[in-house]
């Protein structure tokens, strides 16, 4: 064979061992714990910060492993081991931040978590007094819900378009260049959007909470429209033919095949939308206002929502200011919960719709 | 193309029960009435925005004086709110691609699957937490936390321009808000880059592995090759949600006005965002210093649209390179 | 360069499930094996072991003893890299890189190895594989072309153009033909025929005609019952398997009267 | 997908939501208040909105809810919007009053198009608020500083920038200054807190820039009261100010202040005291209290550095319904009650007995038109 007058040394290459030194399955572990160590060391011997400390830590970690695998192992498995050591100290260092965030929230949330808090309101509150944030979880239900009842039939429908009816041509196209458009629409270009056009037909100095739904559907919509197109085109064209052959109609294909096949999916994305602008303040603080108390009425007077109630909180936690705060912090933890709840209620609702395979 | 799609069979002429035979037919008539007058919502919902944006922004253009904050014209005080907007976002985009790629990486490819699937489940909810609690959290946890670090940059690092102080000790620098920033994008790009990952064709890989190469090669020549435009529109998303954030800064943030044009990181004077800007200076603003604000808000918005649609057509062309 | 295997007792796990159980045998140097037997007998999976590929899929595993050479496949400081380094593998459908051109696919073997490779030595290694893959002729005058763009067929001699340019010394192929048309299918089984001179090959197929043709051992694998996990059933001379096999199963398979 | 799937999803859904809604009323919105207000009030009803500074956020939540506590069936909404879009949403009509920290002017037209808002009447302008605006300071082992007017200015002009520059130590010859630099904090959103803060440094320390509601030194900025009094409170070495009230609640060291020879510390009655000291506004409608603050004077107990801020509403209303809430909430506020509870809770400076009922009576005669 050619190879062998290519190759100087052939039996070298026939030596080639499959063995070649490793470092032992601990080794990664083993310079995990002394880069801690040392770490630790410069942290409470010496006395540097918990960040410095830290730095150098991941910094020895990510130096020495590699190192340490290229006097054993060759450049190539040096190469590889850091790689991996960088990664694992890249989602070290989000997460410490990223849980650092949850635990502060829960750490200063809890304390403000009583059943007043969830039946009461701010009315009539002032100082220390017990309030609730109630009427801003009125406000956010009943806000949310208006948003994604103008939001989904657009949005569905839309890319029901896109996908089904327009399928390329130019009206289509410009669809879906005006959605790409929209999703760059900064959220608070929104609420002054809403703000502008509710005067138009209310008179200036109007707040209802409708406007602050018509402020997230803009938001809303481009989301649903994307998802549900992502949804819809994965649909094999082969169901739509299959059900073209027994001579369904188009509309009743897409109703009856198309839908209920990606309606996992959709769902999905729908309350993923949800939980995007359920937690929008800056549109809601221009148009929805802030009040103290319950309202129902969407169409009449200020609503109080939880991201606004949030942001009042902080920026006016009033005399004296740990209430305020502590409110501020309970509202926020609410306000998470409620957006993890609708998360995994996606995921459920999407494996509840999820066409059965029988696997 | 109304034309084609709903062209019907023509029932014979003279015999008025076949008309009745066919039922669906209007229904089908209505169903794509509907879809398409609902994608005419949308053009009319944007067609309103963009003119409620230009009408009321461009008295906005020619503002001197108090109106624009004392800034000579409306361009250097856009300019201004621009250079902050963008430095806010690419310090964000910086220190949020890295991170999120690796930690994309562990889940897609390092992890163990009983960690990752956790793993990608928290990112999820990560990408969902409101703005304005990071903005909380952000002003009443990390802020204090960065400061201590930028007394300690100022005091080693303070040679170079990035550090040279004097540190803002409450740490609520455009630092603080780049990295916050950077804290809400790294679930978006996260959760964008690991849906590449995990699509990469398993033969591929399997191809590059066959041919003895170790994980990271594999990924080098397999993985990155297929995901490089997802990636890119990820970092592009990512950076679009950076630009237009504005709770989360506006709270964090401690800038004046529009700021001051600086590549200082750690000090008290700080550049501002737009989007910050606007959620601070609207409820003190009357008459002309309302239609700066939105110029500068149609600025903003014609910024994000320019990301998205670079990463839009990043994406769609690199698909049609992979499809050919 | 061509290298025997030994395998003994080997059984092969995805998690708790037991796919594979108790096999033993050995693979001749400068050989064609082939492995035969219905879908999910546990064939590819087996293949898959040669090289520890299997190991991609979380929570596969190994019990027993895989030897190339003498050398063990699964001692503890065995590297998988080293290993398929050296065994080779082609797969059931072409994949060649999509993003790289004919030229590139080829080398990317070698690329993973040394870092600077030159232009001449480089062209010379591309030539070589492509030739060796029969593919030479028809594609010397696209090597920038992305590898996408060729037939199936070219596809997958692409794909062992670039498995034998890093020189290995046993090539696996799992299924290599079965996304291939007739004329496709004939080219490879002549460039396996070529290829045995210098390599170990080793060959899953469904197609018993193939298995005939080319190879010279050939092993029948099957499960031993419903939810039960595949097994060796026959490993014997190509020609005793067809001709003469020592199983009663084997000879119900062969002659499609299995089941 | 069979259609009782969805079914069995949607109808607990819908159900749960019902429910919710069905639940209605907050815990504690029935519950009334023991609170003394004007007679009659009881018997309103309705919305009563208003906006504006976000000084006089606290006080008015305790007004408004003492108020509420004693008329169920009113809700006063004041959305604290900022002076500027207060007095912008009163004058379209957005809201029935407006709270803010400037009197209107003509400098924009204001006052013209504030008396068209109020069919033609001059606007009510009372001065219902007033609080001192303290300079906080955190430095360790320092208690009781005391500046003069023009060291505070050159602090916040940053031309004294150490703790131990001796234009301090010669106010403070007792305290042991340490060399730290120090760290001004400023607003950075645009606010009354600003314009009163500058006004004052412009009349009597050496100011080189106009009075502004924007701060036109450097320093750091700072968003909101509660950002100043946050920052001040984390970062040592800083002085900054702000609202009274907000920074005693904090905990934070105050400088007492220089008028003629003595040092004045920022209490509400101090600052309270200002009002009669300072002259009214010439020109204006007699239901227009709008004074201009003399940060200069020098007599004794006075503090110079105070926010006033203003209730701005119409002499008529339009609306009966509008015109008695405003009456009645007004009313109360101005009662002897109202005054003290915005005292007691959310340290505002009682108004001097004199114009308080001048202000009473004022808002006595509102009418509808």
């Amino acid at each position: 064979m050619t190879t062998l007058e290519k190759n100087p040394t052939p039996t070298e290459s026939d030596l080639l061992p499959l063995t070649g030194p490793r470092l032992p399955t601990y080794a990664p572990a083993l310079v995990a714990v002394a880069a801690l160590a040392l770490g630790g060391v410069l942290w409470l011997v010496l006395g540097s910060s918990v960040a410095l400390s830290a730095f150098v830590a991941a910094v020895v970690f990510v130096v020495a492993l590699p190192s340490w695998s290229r006097a054993v192992e060759g450049s190539r498995s040096a190469v590889d081991r850091l790689v991996a050591a960088l990664v694992w100290v890249a989602l070290l260092f989000a997460f410490v931040p990223l849980v650092s965030l949850l635990w502060t929230l829960l750490d200063k949330g809890l304390p403000a978590l009583s059943p007043e808090f969830f039946t009461f309101s701010m009315r009539s509150v002032f100082g220390d007094a017990q309030g609730g944030i109630y009427h801003a979880l009125v406000g956010t239900v009943l806000i949310t819900l208006a948003a994604t009842l103008i939001s989904v039939p657009i949005g569905i429908f839309t890319a029901i378009y896109l996908v089904e009816y327009g399928a390329g041509n130019r009206v289509a196209k410009t669809i879906t260049f005006l959605v790409d458009v929209m999703t760059g629409i900064p959220s608070i270009v929104a609420g002054l959007f809403a703000y502008a056009l509710f005067v138009l037909f209310f008179g200036p100095g109007v707040r209802m909470g409708f406007g602050g739904a018509v402020a997230l559907s803009i938001l809303m919509i481009p989301v649903v429209v994307r998802s549900t197109e992502e949804m819809l085109k994965l649909v094999p064209d082969e169901l739509r033919e299959a059900a073209y052959a027994l001579g369904v109609p188009k509309w009743r294909t897409i109703t009856k095949v198309v839908l209920p096949t990606s309606m996992s999916g959709i769902v999905t994305g729908v309350t993923l939308a949800i939980a995007r602008v359920i937690g929008e303040t800056a549109p809601l603080l221009i148009i929805a206002g802030k009040t103290d108390s319950v309202n129902f009425n969407l169409f009449d007077e200020r609503m109080a929502t939880l991201p606004v109630f949030i942001y009042y909180s902080y920026t006016q936690p009033g005399i004296p200011a740990a209430p305020g705060y502590e409110r501020a912090w309970g509202a926020a933890l609410v306000l998470i919960a409620i957006v993890m709840i609708l998360n995994v209620l996606a995921r459920l609702i999407g494996k509840a719709f999820a066409p059965k395979t029988g696997r | 193309m109304s034309s084609t799609d709903t062209a019907k069979p023509r029932p014979p002429k003279g015999e008025p029960p076949v008309k009745r035979r066919s039922p669906e037919r209007p229904g089908d008539k209505i169903f794509k009435g509907l879809s398409f007058g609902a994608a005419m919502i949308i053009l009319v919902a944007l067609a309103g925005v963009a003119i409620f944006l230009t009408v009321e922004g461009i008295p906005g253009l020619g503002a001197s004086g108090g109106a624009v904050a004392g800034e000579a014209n409306f361009l250097v005080y856009a300019g201004r709110l621009v250079y902050g907007t963008l430095l806010a976002a690419v310090i964000a985009l910086i220190v949020a691609t890295p991170l999120s790629i690796g930690m994309a990486l562990v889940i897609s490819h390092y992890a163990p699957r009983r960690l990752a699937t956790p793993l990608g489940y928290m990112i999820d909810l990560l990408a969902a937490v409101p703005s304005v609690v990071y903005g909380l959290w952000g002003i009443l946890f990390f802020g204090r936390f960065m400061g201590d670090i930028y007394v300690w940059l100022e005091a080693n690092l303070g040679f170079i321009p990035l550090f040279s102080g004097p540190a803002a000790t409450g740490g609520r620098t455009i630092l603080t808000a780049g990295l916050v920033l950077a804290l809400m994008v790294i679930p978006i790009i996260t959760a964008i880059c690991r849906e590449i990952f995990a699509q990469t064709p398993t033969l591929h890989q399997e191809a590059a592995l066959a041919l003895g190469a170790t994980r990271w090669e594999m990924i080098r020549y397999a993985v990155f090759p297929y995901a490089k435009s997802g990636m890119v529109s990820a970092t592009m998303l990512g950076l679009g949600r950076a630009l237009g954030e504005t709770m989360a800064v506006a709270m964090v943030l401690s800038a004046s006005g529009t700021g001051v044009m600086t590549l200082n990181l750690i000090t008290t004077q700080n550049p501002n965002t737009i989007a910050a800007n606007i959620a601070r200076s609207f409820p003190e603003a009357t008459g002309l210093s309302v239609n700066v604000l939105i110029a500068s808000g149609l600025v903003l918005f014609l910024i994000t649209f320019a990301v998205n649609f670079a990463a839009r057509a990043i994406v769609a062309r690199s698909g049609k390179r992979l499809n050919a | 360069m061509a290298k025997s295997i030994d395998v003994s007792d080997l059984d092969i796990y995805y998690g708790d499930f037991l796919a594979v159980q108790g096999v033993n045998m050995t693979i001749r140097a400068r050989a064609v094996t082939a492995f035969i037997g219905p879908s999910g007998c546990g064939k590819s999976t087996f293949l898959r072991s040669l090289n520890r590929m299997h190991e991609v899929i979380p929570g596969a595993r190994v019990e027993g003893k895989v030897l190339v050479d003498g050398q063990s496949l699964y001692e503890p400081g065995v590297d998988p890299v080293a290993v398929r380094r050296q065994i080779g593998m082609v797969f059931q459908r072409p994949n060649p890189f999509p993003t790289m051109s004919i030229y590139d696919n080829v080398l990317a073997g070698n690329r993973l190895n040394s870092k600077k490779l030159k232009k001449s030595a480089a062209d010379d290694i591309v030539e070589k594989s492509l030739k060796g893959a029969n593919l030479w002729n028809e594609v010397k005058d696209r090597l920038g072309k992305p590898g996408m763009g060729l037939s199936g067929g070219q596809q997958q001699r692409l794909c062992i153009a670039r498995a034998i340019a890093v020189e290995p010394q046993v090539l696996l192929m799992d299924e290599p033909c079965s996304a291939l048309d007739p004329i496709s299918t004939a080219a490879i089984e002549d460039l396996i025929h070529d290829l045995k001179s210098q390599y170990t090959i080793v060959i899953v197929t469904h197609n018993m005609q193939q298995a005939a043709r080319v190879s010279d051992d050939t092993g029948f694998f099957n499960l031993k019952g419903a939810g039960q996990p595949g097994h060796l059933v026959e490993f014997n001379p190509t020609e005793k398997v067809f001709a003469n096999p020592d199983n009663d199963s084997t000879e119900a398979y062969i002659s499609g009267r299995f089941g | 997908m069979k259609r009782s799937s969805y079914r069995r999803y949607l109808v607990p859904g819908v159900a749960a939501l019902a429910l919710t809604l069905s639940a209605c009323g907050a815990g504690n919105e029935d519950s009334g208040s023991d609170a003394d207000v004007p007679a009659g009030t009881e018997e309103l009803s309705g919305t009563l909105n208003g906006a504006g500074a976000s000084s006089q956020e606290s006080v008015q939540n305790v007004w408004r809810a003492n108020f509420q506590g004693s008329a169920p069936d009113v809700t006063v909404n004041y959305d604290p919007v900022g002076s500027g879009g207060g007095r912008e949403q009163f004058i379209e009509g957005g809201v029935a009053f407006a709270g803010s920290d400037a009197y209107l002017d003509d400098d924009e037209g204001q006052l013209t198009d504030a008396t068209e808002r109020c069919s033609g009447t001059s606007p009510i302008e009372i001065p219902a608020y007033v609080a001192p605006i303290a300079i906080a300071y955190n430095l360790e082992g320092v208690d009781d500083l005391q500046l003069s007017a023009t060291t505070i200015s050159g602090i916040f002009n940053n031309e004294i920038t150490t703790w131990n520059d001796p234009a301090i130590a010669a106010d403070n010859p007792d305290a042991e200054l340490p060399s730290d630099t120090i760290n001004p904090v400023y607003r950075g959103d645009a606010s009354g807190t600003s314009e009163n803060f500058t006004e004052y440094l412009a009349a009597v320390g050496e100011w080189p820039h106009e009075p502004s509601d924007e701060w036109p030194a450097t320093g750091e900025a700072a968003t909101g009261t509660s950002g100043v009094i946050e920052v001040v409170g984390g970062t040592a070495g800083s002085i900054g100010y702000a609202d009274g009230a907000q920074v005693e609640e904090a905990g934070l060291s105050t400088v007492s202040v220089a008028v003629g020879d003595e040092f004045v510390a920022p209490t509400p009655e101090a600052a309270g005291a200002i009002l009669t000291a300072s002259t009214p506004v010439e020109g204006r409608d007699e239901v227009d209290l709008a004074v201009d603050i003399d940060h200069t004077t020098t007599e004794a107990g006075v503090y110079p550095i105070v926010l006033a801020s203003y209730l701005i509403a119409c002499q008529t209303y339009e609306d009966q319904e509008q015109a008695d809430l405003v009456k009645g909430y007004l009313s109360y506020i101005l009662s002897e009650d109202g005054q003290e509870a915005g005292a007691n809770d959310a340290g505002a400076a009682p108004l001097p007995e004199d114009l308080r009922s001048q202000a009473a009576d004022i808002v006595d005669a509102i009418t509808v038109g």
